[in-house]
């Protein structure tokens, strides 16, 4: 395994310029992440139009794994109904989560396969899935009306 | 002991290949005896698989789990939860559902601290915080690891202890208590470790849930010597140690109903088992990390995990089986010698591999001494089971307990040092 | 290693001697890469004297201790105690001062639960009771294992948390904070495992001193690397972890002196550290088994008892000498590198073998994965020091950490792979 | 090492016909001492006269070891001065606790040599000390006035 096998162009291109960052108004649900051994966190807001996704929009802190997988989620299901980027989320995490061992489907995912190397990686999994994991459970959130877990949860502290 | 045997008895040539697994059974003890361990209530010997496994671990893989984003790091984490994997499924419950230990008692104290804690935590914690006057069930046959706890619990919450007592032939005694709506808990063993006696478990966690309290299942006794699955047996938690069952010491599980993981506070608190750290205030992970504060024991957990493959590879089925002919052995050659008196059941019913015993009116530390002396070990004291004791009108008895490695012949031994004991300090017939 | 060996710098070829001595050391990582390990401060590697004194332990003498009157009960219990009393001999305290826990965080948590159960416990204890309002006092430097089990005790007691802060240079800021008469506990490191900094602890001691404050000394990371004197630093508890210094995991040892634990009220309750029980109350054994409850880290004992051994026969003088140079190359090497940012002192004084780093904007995270792409295993994290990080403004960092084992070689190599970071990522200069 | 050194006729005797056994009055002070391990318990009482010990009584439940030791005791320190016995008493301690190293003085500890086996079985020590630690518990506290520690603190479980 090469490291350039993990941190592809396309995410160092993604870390570098990240898509859709920033957090935006209107928003249904807000979800805040963190992970607990590197102390990386993620804010990140879903708008959703009917069945679609509208904007997702987030602030982040992390590492370049967790900063592009958020970046690439975006582009996979803005503008897509939900139940799309479900599915695009169950390959992504599947993928990350296979250890090399499940082939990609690059129509699903599109620029996300270059996350693929990362599967080799365990300890980095849970990086790629952050961004992912709010981004869930956002969604869950606004079709359950509930808003936010949240930035509310870290202000707590 | 390779190859997957899963059915009947052990045969000679098995029972000599795996007391072959185990390097301590071959030495001697007091003027070169060969060493009778009899001891394995107490703690049990570890085969060479297992010290292998844990020796290879530190060897190639040793990293701190959960930590660390290095290679060694990723195989030191995958090793230590391939072993809870391995022996959740040993025990017929899910990975998360485990937490790791120091040993049996650190797990009980868990739970009584959990709930004592359940005061000050707040949230989904509320629903096990116990008040003034409420109850905490046990029996009197609780070793002490799962008594000494509850009384602490009761000093702290202002709960008040209560216990089933046991009948004269060491069983326990449903009709001495009646649960209430007070009764908050119900803690008792899956096995005596004096009698072997095994409670009724079934209707034990019928009654608990009828009053709706939680119970805390004892089974250091019973995971190393028969098929056990918690899941079945349908208690809220349960405790073992590495150590009783050929695995290493310093390690124990506690296995814990998913919803109530998931709601009950940490108790022992510090790295690896936070969410969100402040000065003012800090949140915590979910279970099982919320109860394995700070660097585990993970050459131990690996070795577990090859105790639980080894003990897997010869079947429980198997394992309990045998040790219940040596059971039998021991009580049928027990009972025909004049003076001996069987502290528990006299016959295998619902009991399993510990036979306590009192020779005439000696002394259990004098007959245990003689026994050493013909390299027999076994334990005289009271084995942290004070009360029980006391119930029966003794201070201390001879325990022998079995383990897989035993043999019918160390059975014989053991008769034979019970004739010797009564020559020696000429108990009258 | 062996021969005893007091004075000056270790040779190259007794640093080969010793680095023999761990088998891990030769492993390969990563497409064949000699691993260089460099995260000795989440845990340290085993040298095979260690593994052997266990695994000799267990295939000779294995049984449960302080509980068998048979002769491996005897031998098991020699070599536990033996274990206590070089252990204790090792840190300049007495053996019945060294109680034995599963790590440094349990250590912690039992001084933690002494203190609330002291509420509860009556006698002696009351001298330790807390009330509302009573502070206890930490500083931003500490693990989280010196930091949650005091917020935690504070929730159940009432008590207030309060803290030193941390300057720029990762000192302590001993003007940020005036103890009161109401400070009942000081706790802090020895030395921070993020930043190697060493506080002025004669300086804290004699400030709870005057305020009756009874003290708590983090020593996770000053026993391992340099010769340590409890009794001398006068603090009134002291924690340690075995795997951090060359011995097994699931071992740890507290230290408290000895009329406070014998004023103590007991934590983990269960077998062994009882005086009489019965099933309305029991009583409680002199220290340490008090603290001692249920079978305990046998064969880990003896490990960590070999591993002291091992330390002492190379001279705590003389490791410590060799991790000074260590970092001290680091420490060099790093600030000559740009837009590599030190996290903590950037000079030797006052400072052990941690050495925290930011290289440009890189992500610990990224950093950490190129260096382990070549071999060199660090941690990228808070190191479970998350407050102090968020001190300094950041998430994680990366940290180097050094044993006796490590050599300038290896730092050179952490200093190229640091170049190789800023190639990959493309560091502006 | 064999038994019959440790189980010396001495002791059995000892053991089947005990010295002095049964509380009596009067007495100037009681101690109770327990053995953790076994459950062994003694209550002793002591009787000074001046300072001489005029009488010792107990009430012992125990092995063959600890019950003989007090025996023992009694007829070793009965009639003697306290300063005396404490210096029998340092004899059988360090005879005990020796592991077979120390060579009992039979002038001072008389009968009591035959308990030189016991220091190598180190876990039936606290037997043979079990009388002997109730003994000077006893005599400290007839010498400060403090009567009992004692039967009071078994009842108070
Ligand atoms: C300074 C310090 N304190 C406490 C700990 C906790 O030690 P352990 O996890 O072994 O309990 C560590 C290591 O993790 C440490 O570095
Ligand atoms: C029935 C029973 N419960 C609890 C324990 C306590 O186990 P441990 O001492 O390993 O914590 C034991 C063994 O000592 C036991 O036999």
């Amino acid at each position: 395994m090469k490291l350039e096998q993990m941190y592809q162009e396309i995410i160092l291109d993604h870390y570098r310029h990240p898509h859709r960052s920033g957090l935006r108004e209107p928003f249904d649900a807000e979800s805040y992440q963190i992970n607990p051994t590197c102390g990386d966190e993620v804010t990140l807001r879903v708008a959703l139009d009917g069945d679609r996704v509208a904007d997702v929009s987030y602030d982040a802190i992390g590492c370049s794994i967790s900063q592009a997988a958020t970046s690439v989620l975006t582009d996979l299901v803005v503008g897509r109904t939900v139940a799309e980027s479900a599915i695009t989320m169950d390959a992504f995490m599947a993928m990350v989560q296979s250890r090399g061992k499940v082939e990609p489907d690059e129509k699903v995912l599109e620029d996300a396969v270059a996350f693929a190397g990362v599967s080799q990686y365990p300890s980095r999994v849970k990086c790629a899935l952050l961004g992912w994991m709010a981004f869930k459970d956002a969604v869950g959130r606004a079709e359950a009306g509930s808003p936010d877990n949240g930035a509310q949860r870290a202000e707590a502290q | 002991m390779t190859g997957q045997l899963t059915t009947g008895q052990l045969s000679v040539s098995e029972l000599e290949k795996i007391r072959a697994d185990f390097p301590i059974l071959s030495r001697t003890v007091r003027d070169s005896r060969p060493l009778v361990y009899l001891d394995s209530g107490a703690t049990s010997q570890r085969p060479r698989q297992v010290l292998d496994a844990e020796r290879a671990f530190l060897e190639q893989h040793n990293a701190a789990v959960h930590r660390g984003a290095h290679q060694l790091a990723e195989e030191a984490t995958d090793a230590y939860e391939s072993a809870r994997a391995r022996i959740a499924a040993f025990v017929g419950v899910q990975p998360d559902e485990v937490v790791f230990t120091k040993n049996a008692t650190e797990g009980i104290n868990l739970v009584a601290y959990g709930l004592s804690n359940s005061a000050v935590a707040g949230g989904a914690a509320e629903r096990f915080a116990l008040a003034p006057g409420d109850e905490i069930v046990i029996t009197e046959m609780e070793h002490h690891a799962n008594l000494v706890p509850w009384q602490e619990l009761c000093r702290r919450t202002g709960a008040v202890l209560r216990w089933y007592q046991v009948t004269d032939d060491g069983r326990l005694d449903l009709d001495s208590l009646e649960l209430s709506e007070r009764t908050k808990v119900v803690a008792f063993t899956h096995q005596s470790n004096v009698m072997g006696t095994v409670p009724p478990v079934a209707e034990l966690v019928r009654r608990a849930r009828a009053v709706g309290a939680l119970t805390v299942l004892d089974a250091c006794q019973s995971v190393p010597h028969t098929p056990v699955d918690f899941a079945a047996l349908d208690v809220d938690f349960a405790a073992f140690s590495g150590h009783k069952m050929l695995g290493p010491s310093g390690v124990g599980v506690l296995y814990g109903r998913r919803e109530l993981l998931e709601a009950l506070p940490p108790f022992l608190t510090g790295g690896s088992m936070i969410e969100i750290v402040k000065m003012e205030g800090s949140t915590y992970a979910p279970p099982p990390q919320r109860f394995e504060a700070g660097v585990p024991m993970t050459s131990q957990a690996v070795g577990l995990g090859a105790a639980v493959d080894y003990l897997s590879a010869i079947g429980m089925e198997r394992v309990a089986a045998h040790e219940y002919a040596l059971t039998e052995r021991a009580l049928t050659g027990l009972s025909e010698i004049d003076g001996v008196r069987i502290i528990g059941p006299s016959d295998c019913v619902d009991r399993g591999g510990a036979v306590s015993f009192m020779i005439g009116d000696v002394h259990a530390h004098d007959a245990g001494q003689v026994l050493d002396d013909l390299g027999i070990a076994v334990r005289a004291s009271h084995h942290c089971a004070w009360p029980l004791h006391r119930r029966f009108g003794i201070a201390a008895s001879v325990r022998a307990s079995f383990a897989v490695y035993n043999t019918p012949a160390e059975i014989d031994a053991l008769l034979a040092g019970v004739h010797e004991v009564r020559r020696f300090f000429r108990v009258p017939a």
